[in-house]
């Protein structure tokens, strides 16, 4: 059996590990998978998903570059007849899935939740904070940063103020530019909610340059790379949020399989986020 | 294209018979630190030549450009056909019935020889789309009453330097103009081709047409010209009519000087052979070429236009390898598969295509100056000697008059004949010992012309070998001492000093 | 004169040898992937409908674009901003071209237009997107390159901004079907054809070539040089509009995101094409081969199976080589003529 | 000749002007900004040391690419592989300067070595992308564009392949102080200099210009234009290796994304700085300068704390702009001298 994979990014680090799951089990089942990058764009991806069609795949697992795209997809695999399974970005047409389709992943919302939460809890609601977004427009960026947004708006933390929120695109260096920036404008922040650990591991850099101790800010990330559960452990970066890419990983590639063979099958399939703090730190250590 | 306002403005014109067709008076034109013009007037009859004659940078081509709408005065006015007008862009100037064949050639590249012509008046089909074939036709009937055979569908990028000429006077000829301006037209084509196109002029002349005729060229003004005027340093000298003077007159009124002789040949002393040429072939361009050279002899090469003469330079230079034949310099075999193999056996080439393979347009004069000497000193650890290479240059300036503020002036700035110079000024500063002319003089003023031939005297008096190329056939006798004839790419034969003429030449070159 | 010799003319058509070079390229390219896919797959490549159809429609919003962006080039200029002109127009015409079904409306007042209306707001904007690159390169003497890259930076800050990074979607149906089945690949090929003519054989063309020839000849003829650049750059924003307009379609929804690097591949097409980056060069018919050569390769490769690690490595390989390849021969032919 | 009329050389020294000009765009831009930073944030947006070495730390990396992009250009070429480059060289580089420190390092046995081995390997990579791409455009004669864009799909596709897209972290503290402090902003000044002085004070320098301005002239002046662009072209390649190592020294990780877009960034700051894509005309200092102005705009808009969304617009309007001023200033000059 052929399984036709069509990732949103393969320079991410979080979907590099998902990928490299997806790729493992496949090796353990014995199915073939075909990796495509789109590079972030829509209609390439459309047309990979187009490609694997032509080529006669048995089935699709796809990571959409934008949730709102699940729709066209859905429709080419639909009239091909060809299984599709959405992993990690929840589509936005998630709930008039033609047959033999289904998703498999997190709600990228709870993720800015379950991080705003507790950094809202440390921080005894309120303080000074600033928001690393990524990619402007990207699914990520957006849910991840109304999610915060919203969090901070209740009512134990309202005393937060959000100083400014700007783009460093998921990346260091951009991160780490950016909040120097902001210290030499005189901002003392102190949180940081960034889109993801990258850009939280930019800022704690900044910070650490210019001498602030990083036990009076307190900075939270996504993702849970290698670098940030490091990072966690050093006490630079206080909170990261856990995405079960092994559970993704399998749990889309089981279920294309399933509905590829024609057995029943779970249309929805939602692996939570969770969070993770330097107390639980050692457990996921080994996961991702 | 005539527009048809114009065309109402000609029959005024024609009820008032007015004497000129075109008056100027008063113009300016300041380039940054140069005055081009100052108070210049110039008058036009129709049906007649009017030469523009002056030294380089005298300003010609500046007060052409300005009748033809391409530069704007910054004072002064232009009446045409006894109105006043302003001429704001070249297709004013074009629908007001002047055009103008540009000293620096205007042609576009990539497109064949009709569309250049015809460009923005292409004929159409009932479709309103572009009828090729018919343009073809147009063009051939064009060249048909000039007589040119040039085939309208190559492209300009094929043709050569005096095709693409040809090219210009057709295209400006098809405008049906009534002034039509010729910025140096026989700068690049040789005598035959200049007869043909003296043969034009009378006819547009017996049908009314004014003609400005820039010249450097002295015995061109009293074949052809009526009536002549004198620029010197962007001032207005003179007008007369060309049966009134004499050749020295009109210098004297150029250059402010006398010059007695045009071609100061000395007698050097001539040496051993240096270079040695032996049938060199370059398959369909030219084939078997053989001769000598010595040392302080001046070799001139003449022929027709597309004989190959470039050709043999460029192979010589290694800019385009002949692929038969030995070329032995100083009794060694040389392979000479670039110009750098070459400038290390001491040769010089200066190309003809001043614009294609001479200026470096963006750069200034003194960039342009050194660029061909660093290779051979004038540099420690990698760094140029600036102070050195730059009194060096001045030094060249001085001495082929070149005139310009200073030497961090862009070339483009310059005048196509100061422009020339700049670039003969680069390869003496290589001191060669083999120099290679491809038309020295082209687009030189009389003054500077005489300055250039004294030179290469001196140089052959030194000992330095020469070649020179030139369509200019009093140049070619009175400048070298054996001339090479070439014929379609053949060597037709090599006379002697004492024995060439004129009409032996052509009898070789035409064959 | 008698004695300007001229050799007799080869060429038995205008300019076909150029293409046809290209095209050869293309049908080595095609017979490659033929080959290894009967060795590695078992199966033909190119016997086979839909792929061939896929592999035109998933380039002709790039074609689309290429085809504006060969008139610049033939300029002597460069449009760098066609990429972020798709996503700011795709956002934009998506805005009044959505379903009233659909409760989140962008402008709840405006659903459910007929299909014109957001046709005419996507072309408008890439009109006017084009009209201020080719202003300010007219009229202002700046490098083409910056006007557009500006135009570039900007344009996709404004898809961004639009709705603060959210996406458009949900269309209408009539809106949808110009994206759906061939359509794309219809309108691609009818706009090839459309410019094919339009640079062979009317004076629009011919100024379009002389201009980048030789802009200064192109003045003193008797052309108004600032106005047709004008001109030109606003088909070329007109035809990212239409591509706007396409993929926004196609996708059935507007992202800001759309369009990123299109501007590169459409420039790679045009050049792979043989248009010549100094300008006075180039044929439609050569971008149209050259945007079917890098859809080719996107095929190709998934029916490989190539790694995706791979595919990016081996791509720009072959876009160098087939630029290599005909340079090589256009050599070879011009030492022999 | 004794009658031209020739006004006193107002120049001082050659080649100023043109600096000048774009230095006071420079100068406009800062003023502007700090004049709304007294309005909006009621504090001073230059007389801050710290936002000043930032301001040059965080274009250091495009600055010390833009340099060899800027010879590029003066050659009449263009290179668009040093983003690419860049994210190359960083990821294979961070390979062999991790620590011993860290469990999953990607060669255990190559961890810990002493700092010249990365820099050797980081330098050495970059020197073969730039001769590549060097020797195809000077030996093939395809276009720099294509050849270049090859190298920028390639050497991108090359550091996803290396690890499978995963970063690499954890260098050596010997490694990561390249990257620390305001070592980027002296390395990028030192290169600066270096590059100054060569273009203008040697003969690389000199033949570098001709060839831009005319290769046929330069090749009939006797210079081997081949092996100069393979040169030129090298050095690029050198230059974007070293930005890569300080890049990934910097952030003290590599990343296969990095340096996207660096090479559009660097060639906005050498046209910015004045250096004309057509080849023949082109400083070190006006690159430097140009650099700088991205520099600012990124600081001013933190600073002014300027909407992220609206961040992209101005910066594209304000490139447009200062090229524009630029220009007009320079004719404005030739029309009153
Ligand atoms: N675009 C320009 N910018 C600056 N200076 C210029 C420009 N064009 C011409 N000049 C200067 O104006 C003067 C007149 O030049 P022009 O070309 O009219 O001379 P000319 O009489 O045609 O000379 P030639 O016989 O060499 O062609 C020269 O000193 C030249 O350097
Ligand atoms: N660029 C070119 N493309 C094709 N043929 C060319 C080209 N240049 C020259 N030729 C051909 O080479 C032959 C010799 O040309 P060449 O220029 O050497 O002659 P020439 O005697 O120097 O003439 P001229 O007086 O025009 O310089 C001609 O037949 C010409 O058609
Ligand atoms: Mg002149
Ligand atoms: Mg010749």
């Amino acid at each position: 059996e052929t399984i036709g994979v069509a990732m949103s990014l393969f320079d991410d680090n979080y979907l590099t590990v998902l990928r490299q799951n997806i790729q493992r089990h496949a090796g353990d089942l014995g199915v073939t998978v075909q990796m495509e990058d789109a590079q972030g764009d829509i209609a390439r991806q459309q047309s990979q998903i187009e490609n694997f069609v032509a080529s006669g795949v048995d089935g699709i697992i796809v990571m959409l570059v934008d949730a709102d795209s699940g729709q066209a997809m859905s429709r080419i695999a639909d009239r091909a007849g060809v299984p599709l399974v959405f992993v990690n970005m929840l589509p936005a047409n998630m709930d008039e899935f033609p047959e033999k389709q289904a998703w498999v992943g997190s709600d990228e919302e709870q993720a800015g939740e379950l991080q705003a939460t507790e950094m809202c809890k440390l921080m005894g609601g309120e303080g000074d904070a600033v928001i690393l977004m990524g990619q402007l427009g990207t699914t990520g960026q957006r849910g991840r940063t109304a999610a915060v947004e919203r969090v901070l708006q209740s009512d134990e933390c309202k005393g937060i103020n959000v100083l400014d929120s700007q783009s460093a695109n998921w990346m260091r260096t951009p991160a780490l530019d950016l909040m120097t920036n902001w210290l030499t404008s005189g901002m003392q922040p102190h949180a940081v909610f960034s889109n993801n650990d990258e850009m939280a591991l930019g800022a704690v850099q900044a910070l650490k340059a210019s001498g602030i101790s990083m036990d009076d800010v307190i900075v939270g990330g996504v993702d849970a790379t290698q670098d940030a559960l490091a990072a966690l452990e050093a006490g630079d970066l206080d909170v990261t949020v856990y995405q079960s890419a092994k559970g993704q990983g399998e749990g889309a590639l089981d279920t294309v399989l399933k509905i590829a063979r024609g057995e029943a099958f779970e249309p929805r399939v939602a692996v939570p986020f969770e969070l993770v703090t330097p107390e639980n730190v050692a457990e996921y250590k080994t996961q991702n | 294209m005539v527009s048809k306002t114009t065309l109402e403005a000609i029959e005024r014109y024609k009820e008032k018979s007015l004497p000129y067709i075109l008056e100027i008076e008063g113009i300016r034109k300041e380039f940054p630190g140069v005055v081009a013009l100052d108070d210049v007037q110039f008058r036009l009859r129709p049906g007649s030549v009017h030469a523009l004659m002056g030294e380089n940078g005298a300003g010609k081509s500046t007060l052409m450009k300005i009748i033809a709408g391409i530069y704007t005065p910054d004072r002064g006015t232009i009446r045409l056909r006894g109105e006043e007008v302003v001429l704001a862009s070249p297709l004013d100037a074009l629908e007001q019935g002047i055009a103008m064949i540009h000293q620096e050639l205007a042609l576009m590249d990539w497109m064949t020889v009709a569309e250049n012509i015809w460009i923005r008046r292409e004929p159409k089909n009932a479709l309103g789309l572009i009828d090729h074939r018919k343009m073809t036709e147009m063009t051939r009937e064009l060249f048909a009453q000039l007589r040119l055979k040039i085939d309208p569908t190559a492209q300009i990028s094929t043709l050569t330097v005096a095709q693409r000429q040809m090219v210009e006077i057709a295209k400006a000829v098809s405008h049906r103009s009534q002034v039509l301006i010729m910025d140096e037209p026989t700068s690049a084509i040789t005598e035959t081709e200049v007869d043909h196109l003296f043969e034009i002029i009378r006819d547009l002349k017996a049908r009314g047409v004014a003609i400005v005729y820039i010249t450097h060229k002295m015995n061109e003004l009293f074949e052809i010209a009526d009536e002549f005027s004198v620029f010197r340093d962007g001032k207005y000298v003179g007008t007369h009519a060309s049966i009134d003077v004499t050749r020295d007159d009109i210098i004297r009124m150029m250059v402010g000087r006398e010059i007695t002789d045009m071609f100061p040949k000395e007698e050097a002393a001539i040496g051993e052979v240096i270079l040695s040429v032996e049938n060199l072939s370059l398959p369909g361009t030219f084939h078997g070429i053989t001769f000598d050279l010595r040392r302080g002899e001046i070799l001139g090469l003449a022929g027709l236009v597309g004989s190959g003469r470039s050709n043999v330079a460029e192979a010589l230079f290694g800019v385009t390898p002949a692929t038969e034949g030995k070329i032995r310099i100083a009794g060694r075999d040389v392979p000479i598969a670039s110009p750098a193999d070459a400038m290390r056996e001491g040769m010089a080439l200066l190309t003809e295509d001043r614009k294609a393979t001479g200026c470096f347009l963006p750069l200034t004069i003194l960039e342009n100056m050194q660029i061909a000497a660093l290779h051979e000193g004038h540099v420690k650890l990698g760094c140029v000697d600036e102070r050195g290479m730059t009194n060096l240059c001045l030094g060249m300036k001085d001495k082929l008059r070149i005139k310009t503020p200073n030497l961090d002036e862009r070339i483009e700035n310059l005048s196509g004949g100061n422009q020339q110079k700049v670039l003969i000024a680069r390869w003496l500063l290589t001191k060669p010992q083999i120099l290679i002319l491809d038309e020295p003089t082209r687009g030189i003023d009389v003054g500077a012309k005489a300055e250039i031939h004294r030179l290469i005297s001196g140089l052959a008096q030194q000992g330095v070998a020469v070649i020179m190329i030139s369509s200019e056939l009093p140049e070619v006798l009175g400048m070298s001492d054996r001339i090479m004839v070439m014929h379609e790419g053949h060597m037709t034969g090599i006379l002697d000093r004492a024995e060439a003429t004129q009409v032996k030449i052509m009898e070789l070159a035409a064959r | 004169m008698d004695n300007v010799q001229i050799e007799p003319v080869k060429r038995q058509r205008r300019g076909l040898p150029q293409e046809l070079n290209i095209l050869l390229v293309l049908v080595a390219v095609a017979l490659v992937f033929e080959i290894l896919g009967w060795i590695f797959q078992g199966q033909s490549f190119l016997m086979n409908t839909r792929r061939l159809t896929i592999m035109i429609l998933q380039v002709s919003v790039v074609g689309i674009i290429a085809i504006g962006v060969t008139q610049v080039i033939i300029t002597g200029g460069i449009d760098l901003s066609s990429g972020s002109v798709v996503a700011m127009t795709a956002m934009i015409t998506m805005s009044v071209a959505q379903s009233g079904d659909y409760a989140r409306a962008m402008y709840p007042a405006l659903t459910d237009l007929p299909v014109v209306v957001p046709l005419a707001v996507g072309l408008g904007l890439g009109l006017i997107a084009g009209m201020i690159n080719g202003a300010l390169i007219a009229l202002t003497g700046i490098p083409p390159f910056i006007a557009t890259l500006g135009m570039m930076v900007t344009a996709r800050g404004i898809a961004k901004w639009y709705t603060k990074g959210q996406p458009i979607s949900f269309p209408t149906d009539s809106f949808a079907v110009i994206g759906s089945g061939a359509w794309p690949v219809f309108i691609f090929l009818a706009v090839a054809l459309i410019f094919h003519i339009a640079l062979r054989y009317t004076r629009y063309g011919k100024f379009t070539y002389a201009i980048g020839a030789n802009p200064q000849a192109a003045r003193v003829s008797g052309i108004n040089v600032q106005r047709h650049l004008i001109k030109v750059y606003a088909i070329a924003g007109l035809l990212a509009g239409l591509a706007g307009i396409v993929t926004a379609a196609r996708a059935e929804t507007a992202q800001a995101g759309m369009g990123m690097m299109y501007e590169l591949d459409a420039i790679a097409a045009a050049v792979i094409g043989g248009t010549s980056l100094s300008g006075g060069r180039g044929r439609i018919f050569g971008t149209v081969i050259g945007t079917l050569i890098l859809g080719l390769m996107m095929s190709g490769f998934t029916f490989l199976r190539v790694d995706a690690f791979y595919q990016e490595i081996v791509k720009g390989v072959i876009i160098v080589a087939a630029v290599v390849a005909d340079t090589f021969r256009q050599n070879a032919r011009s030492k022999k003529a």
